[in-house]
């Protein structure tokens, strides 16, 4: 069968307008209508795919044809995950969203729709400069979301926010144009879409330049150290459905970028900025970890431990090396598949701790909440890439790629291992174990995020049980993107 | 043709003296009264460039009409003594330096162009007898009518305009004499966070 | 006599040609004497229809006479009527129009009296329309005087209001200083290559004549870009831009800031890309420099700006390097980019400028950033637009800003100007402080949002005690809002139209690669 | 039935227990989840059993085989199945665990019955054979890995159990990573061995391996080194031993199976199941038996001052993992099983009846308060007493054959190996000194007040707190509970301990010297490949050996009860006489102080440095700052130029005219 | 006489022009210095027409003093206004636009 990715694309935006002008009721299960049928869209997807099938359901349609750019959209194995992990991270969030309590509950879901749109097209997206616009657009409902409902010094943190993104995204627009500009061979029509340029090589010089601009821009969506300035307050002051996508889902546009665009356009400057950026992604890691675990905040603990968790994926990037390239895109979705729970919990353990969210005044919730309790423990054990989960095979194929030929960094990166259940076991116990916290009233898990969070756990361990479902859909396009860049074997091994 | 060098220069220099009476005169009265003689020297500069049109222009109309304007003005709002303010000093000192720099840098612009022309007295602009003489009333008014028909025309409208906006700014209108009937708003001190 | 007379053979007047002229003048004429009844309702409404009609024939007639490519000038070389000076008349026009619908319950008016203020608005259109099409020097130099003077004028129409005046003194004053300096400027272009038709000065430059790089003939260029840049407020020669737009009448200040760097940017691209066009190695870096500075210093300066007309005119200057940028690489991508963002810039400010009158003339605050706090719950529609406006002049897609940057930066990519292209970028990322600050204070309320501190000195809020505070409701003002704020998004999401618009502009000049 | 369709019904069992117990909570009254789990184990065991039975019937070269469920994982080179090997090996551990498990869960059925968390503890429980069963049927690395982290992960559980004590939660959380260090050490490995095998199954491992590597190829001893590193972790060797003492804070069911009987042994099941690797870098494996050897001395001298029982015992633990280390490393890994069998059967008894003094002293585990249960639990007696005999190696108990064993294969190795049996012959010494040190002071002398209360016929309730800090607690979670129980009125808790202490006494059948061999003959296709084959000792060299042994243990028995039962005041005049040796050997070598000085508090430091420097200083201050600051000063400057005096506007009017036009003049020819 | 001597002279009275410009207060006055940089220019145009032996020149001249006029014109209407408006007649009292 085939499938109009421009209706998937479209579907939550039309549902948001809808829900905008409609009464109360009606405009919550309106809202609700629009991520719910792109989750089945892409149930469907994920059933119908091809494996190895390349691109699939392709829409290419002239847009700008004066600047080359074209309404191109396409399905492969490299972000058919990412756009599944879109799809179920909106319908839980805006789930919960939808059955608590929102001051001007219409604006904030057509927001929300929105930005479903645009993570969606950027996603999706074949076209440099669609991805571009794309990219940019996301920064809007969120600029709203932040700003509109989120809590304490939420205007300067969205700004901060959308400011510290945009400038990323400005420059990499620039060097895209640059790109473009570049690799139109004399006389050519200029052209943005992916697989043109991938057969136009732009020369080595130019290239440097480019990646790194574009590496700018993604490094701060992701966010790796140093440019992770907007995380505490951003993350301080959002709220928590929103806060779940922005940390779950968006986070992984940037670096689903490096796999889409550079590698395969730019394997030149990827490769020439390959010790840097791996280091960059080592570092993070390590420091993601260690400020992770001196966290008092819950929200900031989670902050730094995804820091890390991306430099990972980063480090996978780029190792230039199947395995790797291979883990990282599965530990995108696994990230994601844990991180929108986790924050859903924070929301229901602060819930239930007058708001309070510093480890220091909360624990003992499992004592009344043991239905919680245990949710929290199996997200938690897969956070920290328990083995036997998902978020184990792909940073154990991260590792290993990294080991191929990057043999120390990996070592470095495998101390991040350790890190990482130093931190998530003391998130655990912080707040489930010890003593109950003075703030603390311990009650269960209520129906709403028991709905929401109940299935996201049963599609982690699914995925921990037979994690080759995403492997084999993934594996020929992703061993694609990087066919291109060789990596130089680093001096050890 | 040492005749025209002497006028040449009596004219220069009154032209000269005139523009420096403008801007050092105190008296705003005294300025205008300068500026008429700046204006009579350049017309003089002018014939010695064979523009007799202009000059007289200049003379009839310039020198004439809009210097008397200007007295009435200045006669209507009282021309008050005004010192060359000393507090300024960044004015008063970069000021004439820009200015300088400014003649400077156009004398060098003249000296070192590559245009000979510029070191002869000017192209040969005898005509036969019976046609109109270079800068002669017929000549110019010719180029008017044909040429530059539109700058002409356009310059006429402009004239029209002007005159439509000086009706506009000081016509005498009612409640323009007594203060805006509006009180003043109180002076805004708002403490923000810079 | 007689014989004198017969050798005279009149030029060829093509009044075909010259037709939308003739209705902005006879317009203006008409106008002015109609405004000399005395009923309040012929001065009201059929002084502003009139001129409406006007507008629209000049429109009507534009599309006319409107074909592209290159076309030899009229009346002896005076006046190009090409579709470069015809497609950016038509932003003249609207930009007239809008002008006189935003006017309609303008003080202003009233106190200049409505037969003048209109007559002078399109006498103003008319030295625009003069200015875009001049193919000569003297031309040039006329349309510029028309096209000031009677803005000079409209900026001191509110006679109560002494920032008014001062604005229009300044003005003068300073507009003045910047004809003279044109008008030098053009006398030593003319003295350098002995004329002052545009083609025979590209065709004296180069010639042995004189060289493209000579002394006399590049600083009658520097003159010259000194004379425009001031039009365009282009840095360092804007500093009169925030105070005139400050102190003039809201819809004064709205026509200055599409119309007036429209026909700069018209005048800047037929000088400098044609007639100076061979020199372009000399002045493209010069050029480029001034753009940068006045990216980064609109920028910077609109930040501290809590008078929305202030911020709004910094950001016009802003606005003004990004358009050059398109100007200094010489291409035809570049008159395209800044054609195309000439029209989109006039969508946007349309837009934003709409809702500061709407605003400062119910609020008491003004024009103050405080008259738009929770903009959103007391009128959502205008709040609406200011945000698609103040979104797009950021340059966030879907909106039209972000294809106009996006074409700008492509054009001086493509003229290997690509430092000029990340000034861009550079520019708009600074500018996100002030735009998002307005949309924080309509939708987050002030209450967390941080406003810059007023300077430190005794202000009185201009617009916020202006004349325009006691108006009524004003549906045509939230009208002209909506709709151009709904335009800027159907741009961004459909700009070909305006594409194939822009590639006629740029087709009109030869010898553009 | 073929064996690895039983192998899959091992896993079942444990899995469903684990589902039905965990979902079902709510609605299972009383001690049903219990009975379920108990019932779920022992189906375990006989579907052991049914492998056992179905390998017997295969020849012996085709003892060795896998199943594979579907493809867990595969992309370029790295490919692994969800599949299990059934061989001697994994099937005679998975007898021990599950066996071993059912009679725990047996115990606790009754032993946990007042606890608030009944089915949360059996869900665990389960969970823990599941994974234990997962690792030891592993066919490959990664499943091994991940049934390796499931039980370290289980482990946690268990320690933290009564999760509202703060110890408990310590505990816990080192247990956990110091786990992960294990788990990462064995994924490192597992690469290297990838890397160079370029597969993850054991048996093409295994014979790929020798063509592989070279005899004593580096980067094999660096993979067998990081393979020791997992297995240390894993059985609390030297250096990474720390976590087990504080494990005590679980239950002492959990103590009794996952800290004594079976996880922290499964260090020596790795290394059995990768000898072809360890017999390629014998460097690596005589790291192992020295540091088995060293780990067996220091828990030793240890045992002899720590007073809490619970711990004495679990630091014999250590000292016992360390002689099963020792001997799987020098190659005798049939006896290194065997004892791995036989400890577990006496080390899980010890903890059994520990647990039930500990129930009679209402939740107090030191010894120095107890005394003179003899009367009061004659049972608890009685088969404690047997236990510390297995331990002590007394003669003929399976402790006896299966240590001794051990040190006569390290003797006829020879060379320097002769030492580590020496060594092992002084552990041996000490474990029978310590061994009774508990008994004579918990069973004989003066019976302590809830001695007493228990001849009197009902338990002593001791205030509720935390046996380790003292401080009180709310007993809704956490020992005792609101009542507590022990062997001798729970017939559950007598039905697990008796059939362990008689195995304590006969389990050594399987192997004595000279006349059965069934043990040997069982694994002989495991490790028929071994390069030692040929090393075992002759029975006449075991034999002494056994004198030996046998000889020492009752001179360890005879010391302690002289010095507690014949001249109690010794060991206090000991103590006073080598203050400082006690003080050393009380505090652990001081092991945790050292980690705490050279890991926790630098990372700490670390931790607030960067939180405090880098974040405000270098990523706000610098960047974000910076940036910010330039704009700042830009938009002050345009502001202070935009002063408003016309005239100045023309100043810089002109300036910008004067600039532009030198500019000009200086590019012109 | 070369046609260097005039432009010289036209240079400095430009220069003159703007000096007043920019240091007198006196709107008037400033409005006479602007009617001197205006003539400057008109004399650079006049003797380049004489250079080139082309009227043009003097033709534009001629319709820069009409402009010069307007300006003027206005300048003065605008002063006038202030006068009315009891504005002192200066420039630097005007500033209070700025910032």
């Amino acid at each position: 069968m085939t499938i109009h990715l421009s209706i998937v694309l479209f579907l939550p935006l039309a549902c948001g307008l809808v829900a905008a002008r409609l009464p109360g009721r009606a405009a919550r299960s309106a809202v609700l209508a629009g991520p719910l049928a792109v989750l089945a869209y892409v149930i469907v997807m994920l059933v119908d795919f091809e494996t190895g099938g390349g691109l699939q359901w392709v829409t290419n349609d002239e847009w700008i044809s004066e600047l080359g750019i074209s309404y191109k959209l396409g399905v492969d194995g490299l972000n058919l995950f990412l756009i599944a992990l879109t799809a179920i991270g909106w319908v839980a969030c805006t789930f919960v969203a939808a059955f608590s309590v929102v001051d001007r509950p219409r604006q904030f879901f057509f927001h929300l729709a929105l930005a479903e749109t645009a993570v969606l097209g950027a996603f999706m997206a074949q076209d440099l400069a669609l991805f571009i616009v794309f990219f940019d657009l996301m920064l809007v409902p969120f600029y709203f979301l932040i700003g509109g409902w989120g809590t304490g010094e939420r205007v300067r943190a969205t700004t901060k926010f959308v400011i510290y993104t945009l400038s990323g995204s400005l420059l990499m627009m620039a060097a895209a144009i640059a790109l473009g500009v570049l690799a139109t061979p004399d006389g050519g029509e200029i052209s943005f879409a992916l697989s043109d340029l991938a057969n136009r090589p732009v020369a080595a010089g130019s290239q440097h330049w480019i990646v790194l601009l574009f590496a700018l821009a993604f490094f701060v969506k992701a966010p790796l150290f140093p440019l992770h300035g907007w995380i505490p307050e951003t993350y301080r002051s959002t709220s928590i459905p929103v806060l779940a996508l922005l940390s779950g889902v968006l986070s992984k546009v940037g670096v689903y970028g490096f796999l889409r665009i550079v590698l395969p356009v730019m394997p030149d400057g990827a490769e020439y900025w390959q010790e840097l950026f791996i280091i960059l992604a080592v570092f993070s890691i390590l420091y993601g970890s260690i400020l992770a675990f001196s966290q008092d905040n819950v929200r900031l603990v989670l902050a730094y431990s995804s820091i890390a968790q991306l430099g990972f994926v980063v480090l996978g990037i780029f190792a230039f090396e199947e395995k790797g390239a291979q883990g990282a895109l599965f530990q995108m979705l696994n990230h994601g598949l844990v991180t929108v729970p986790l924050f859903l919990i924070l929301g229901v353990i602060a819930a239930r701790a007058r708001g309070s969210e510093s480890l220091s005044e909360l624990g003992g919730m499992a004592f009344r909440a043991p239905v919680l309790a245990g949710l929290f423990l199996v997200i938690a054990l897969a956070t920290l890439a328990m083995p036997g989960s998902s978020n184990f095979v792909g940073e154990i194929l991260i590792l290993f790629g990294a080991f191929e030929n990057q043999l120390v960094y990996g070592l470095v990166a495998a101390v991040g291992v350790v890190l990482a259940a130093v931190y998530m076991i003391r998130l655990f116990q912080g707040t489930m174990h010890g003593r109950v916290g003075p703030a603390v009233e311990s009650r269960e898990i209520d129906r709403v995020n028991l709905a929401a969070i109940a299935p996201l756990v049963a599609v982690i361990v699914a995925l921990g049980v037979y994690p080759h479902f995403v492997v084999d859909r993934t594996e020929s396009d992703t061993s694609q993107a990087i066919a291109k860049t060789h990596a130089e074997v680093s001096v050890i091994k | 043709m040492w005749f025209e060098q002497v006028l040449f220069f009596i004219a220069g220099i009154g032209a000269l003296a005139g523009a420096l009476g403008v801007v050092l005169l105190q008296n705003p009265f005294y300025s205008v009264l300068s500026l008429v003689g700046h204006l009579l020297g350049l017309a003089v500069l002018f014939l010695l460039l064979n523009a007799e049109f202009i000059a007289a222009a200049q003379v009839v109309v310039y020198a004439g009409a809009v210097m008397v304007l200007y007295l009435f003005v200045v006669a209507y709002i009282g021309g008050a003594d005004e010192p060359l303010r000393p507090e300024s000093g960044g004015v008063a000192l970069f000021g004439p330096l820009f200015a300088l720099a400014i003649a400077v840098e156009l004398c060098i612009a003249f000296i070192a162009s590559g245009l000979q022309a510029l070191d002869t007295r000017g192209a040969d602009v005898a005509r036969p007898e019976n046609a109109d003489q270079f800068g002669s009333p017929g000549a110019i008014g010719e180029l008017l009518l044909t040429d530059f028909l539109l700058p002409f025309e356009a310059a006429s409208f402009l004239l029209l305009v002007a005159a439509v906006g000086a009706v506009v700014l000081a016509r005498r209108r009612r409640g323009l004499e007594e203060p805006s009937e509006r009180p003043e708003p109180p002076t805004e001190t708002l403490e923000v966070r810079v | 006599m007689s014989t004198l007379i017969a050798q005279i053979q009149a030029p060829h007047i093509d009044y075909k040609e010259l037709s939308p002229l003739f209705a902005l003048a006879g317009g203006s004429v008409i106008v002015l004497m109609v405004g000399l009844l005395r009923s309040r309702f012929v001065r009201t409404v059929a002084v502003p229809a009139l001129t409406a009609v006007a507008l629209f024939t000049a429109i009507g007639l534009t599309i006319w006479i409107w074909e592209p490519g290159n076309r030899e000038p009229i009346l002896e070389g005076a006046l190009g009527v090409d579709t470069l000076s015809l497609g950016l008349s038509m932003l003249f026009y609207v930009a007239g129009l809008v002008t006189i619908v935003l006017s309609l319950r303008s003080t202003a008016a009233e106190q200049a009296g409505h037969g003048e203020y209109h007559s002078l608005l399109l006498g103003s259109i008319a030295g625009m329309v003069v200015l875009a099409g001049a193919e000569s020097l003297m031309t040039l130099f006329i349309g510029f005087e028309l096209l000031s003077i009677p803005l000079y004028v409209l900026c001191a129409t509110h006679l109560h209001r002494r920032t008014s005046l001062e604005a229009g003194l300044k003005y003068l004053v300073v507009g003045s200083v910047g004809s003279a300096t044109l008008l030098y400027g053009l006398a030593l272009v003319y003295g350098a290559t002995g004329a002052l038709e545009f083609s025979e000065i590209s065709r004296a430059i180069g010639t042995d004549a004189v060289s493209s790089s000579d002394p006399l003939l590049l600083t009658g260029i520097a003159l010259c870009a000194t004379g425009l840049a001031f039009k365009a407020s282009v840095a360092p020669f804007h500093q009169w831009t925030p105070d005139v737009y400050q102190g003039a009448p809201t819809p004064i200040t709205t026509f200055m800031a599409v119309a007036t760097k429209a026909a700069a940017f018209a005048v800047f691209i037929r000088l400098f890309d044609h007639a100076f066009g061979l020199s372009q190695l000399d002045w493209g870096p010069a050029l480029a420099v001034l753009a940068a500075v006045t990216i980064v210093i609109g920028n910077v300066g609109a930040i501290p700006q809590r008078s929305l007309k202030r911020m709004l005119a910094w950001s016009s200057v802003a606005q003004a390097g990004y358009m050059l940028a398109g100007v200094v690489v010489g291409t035809e991508l570049g008159v395209r980019a800044t054609a195309f963002y000439l029209a989109v810039y006039l969508l946007m400010n349309v837009a934003a400028f709409a809702v500061v009158i709407a605003r400062e003339r119910v609020s008491e605050h003004g024009d103050d950033l405080r008259s738009f706090e929770n903009l959103f719950t007391i009128s959502p529609w205008l709040a609406g637009a200011m945000t698609l406006a103040m979104l797009s002049l950021a340059g966030f897609p879907p909106t039209a800003g972000f294809i106009g940057k996006f074409y700008l930066i492509d054009a001086s990519v493509g003229g290997d100007y690509t430092w000029l292209g990340i000034a861009i970028v550079i520019g708009s990322v600074i500018s996100l402080v002030y735009y998002l600050r307005v949309i924080a204070v309509m939708f987050m309320g002030r209450y967390e949002v941080e406003l810059p501190t007023i300077p430190p000195r005794r202000v009185r809020p201009v617009a916020g005690w202006s004349p325009e505070a006691d108006a009524r409701a004003q549906p045509e003002v939230l009208a002209v809002a909506v709709l151009f704020a709904a335009l800027t998004i159907a741009v961004g999401v459909w700009p070909e139209p305006l594409f194939d618009a822009a590639r006629d502009v740029s087709s009109a000049l030869p010898g553009l690669h | 039935m073929s064996a690895t369709s039983y192998g899959w019904l091992v896993l079942a069992f444990p899995v469903a227990g684990m589902l039905i117990i965990s979902l079902g909570w709510r609605l299972l009254p009383g001690r049903l989840p219990g009975w379920i789990g108990t019932a779920a184990i022992f189906l375990a065991f006989l579907a052991s059993i049914g492998a056992l039975v179905d390998l017997l019937d295969h020849p012996e070269e085709e003892r060795q085989l896998v199943d594979s469920a579907w493809t867990y994982a595969a992309t370029a080179d790295f490919s692994a199945d969800l599949a299990i090997l059934v061989d001697p090996l994994s099937v005679f551990m998975c007898l021990v665990v599950s066996g071993v498990s059912f009679l725990i869960h047996l115990y606790s059925v009754a032993y946990m019955g007042g606890d608030r968390g009944y089915a949360r503890y059996f869900a665990y429980l389960n969970f823990f054979v599941f994974s234990m069963l997962l690792l030891v049927l592993a066919a490959n690395f990664l499943i091994l890995i991940i049934g390796w982290a499931f039980v370290g992960a289980a482990s946690y559980l268990l320690i933290s159990y009564w999760y509202q004590r703060e110890t408990a939660v310590r505990a816990g959380i080192k247990a956990f990573v110091i786990n992960v260090i294990g788990d990462v050490a064995l994924v490192v490995a597992t690469f290297l061995i990838l890397d160079h095998v370029s597969s993850l199954d054991f048996l093409t491992v295994f014979e790929g391996a020798d063509r592989a590597f070279g005899d004593n190829d580096g980067t094999l001893i660096a993979a067998c080194l990081l393979l020791l590193v997992g297995a240390f972790a894993k059985s609390a060797q030297l250096p990474l031993h720390t976590w087990l003492p504080d494990a005590m804070e679980g239950p002492t069911p959990v103590s009794a199976l996952i800290h004594a009987a079976t996880m922290v042994t499964a260090g020596v099941y790795l290394i059995a199941r990768m000898h072809p690797l360890f017999e390629l870098a014998p460097t690596a494996a005589d790291v192992g038996a020295i540091i088995g050897c060293a780990t067996l001395l220091f828990a030793g001298t240890v045992a002899l001052a720590v007073t809490d029982l619970k711990r004495v015992i679990a630091y014999s633990t250590i000292s016992q993992i360390g002689y099963m280390v020792m001997g799987a490393s020098i190659a005798a890994y049939g006896a290194g099983l065997f004892h791995l069998m036989t400890h577990a059967f006496f080390k899980a008894l010890l903890f059994m009846a520990a647990g039930s003094v500990i129930g009679a002293m209402a939740g107090i585990q030191d010894m120095d308060r107890m005394g003179g249960f003899r009367r009061a639990m004659p049972f608890t007696f009685i088969t404690f007493t047997v236990g510390a005999l297995a331990l002590a190696g007394f003669p003929l108990t399976a402790g006896f054959f299966s240590k001794d064993e051990i040190i006569a294969y390290a003797i006829n190795r020879g060379d320097w190996y002769v030492a580590l049996a020496m060594l092992g012959y002084v552990g041996a010494f000490l474990t029978a000194f310590y061994a009774f040190r508990m008994v004579f002071r918990v069973f004989l002398g003066e019976a302590v007040p809830e001695a007493r209360e228990l001849e009197q016929g009902h338990l002593a309730h001791g205030e509720p707190m935390n046996p380790m800090t003292g401080e009180p607690e709310d007993t809704d979670v956490g020992f005792p509970g609101p009542e507590h129980h022990v062997a001798e009125r729970a017939w559950s808790m007598k039905a697990a301990m008796g059939p362990l202490a008689l195995l304590s006494i006969v389990g050594g059948v399987v192997a004595i010297p000279g006349i059965s061999d069934i043990l040997e003959k069982f694994l002989e296709p495991t490790f028929e490949d071994s390069r030692f084959h040929d090393t075992a000792p002759t029975t006449g060299a075991e034999v002494w050996g056994l004198v030996a042994g046998g000889v020492i243990s009752i001179l360890g028995i005879g010391l302690a009860w002289w010095v507690y039962v014949r001249e109690p005041g010794t060991a206090t005049r000991l103590r006073e006489r080598f203050a400082w040796l006690h003080r050393f050997l009380v505090n652990k070598w001081y092991f945790d102080e050292l980690y705490e000085a050279m890991f926790v508090r630098p990372a700490a430091t670390i931790g607030g440095f960067s939180r405090r420097v880098i974040e405000t200083e270098f990523v706000q201050g610098t960047i974000v700052g910076g940036a910010t600051g330039i704009v700042r000063v830009g938009t002050s400057v345009a502001r202070a130029v935009q002063t408003g005096y016309l005239r100045l506007y023309a100043l810089f009017l002109l300036l910008g005219v004067a600039a532009l036009t030198l500019y000009f003049l200086i590019t012109s020819s | 006489m070369d046609i260097t001597w005039y432009l010289v002279l036209s240079a400095f009275v430009f220069a003159i022009g703007a000096a007043g410009v920019i240091s007198r207060r006196n709107p008037l006055v400033v409005l006479l210095c602007l009617e001197l940089m205006l003539n400057a220019g008109n004399l650079a145009l006049v003797a380049f027409s004489r250079m080139h032996g082309g009227e043009a020149g003097q033709v534009f001249a001629l319709v820069v003093m009409v402009i010069a006029a307007c300006e003027v014109v206005i300048g003065l209407g605008i002063i006038v206004a202030m006068y009315r408006n009891r504005l002192p007649i200066d420039v630097d009292e005007m500033s209070e636009l700025r910032g």
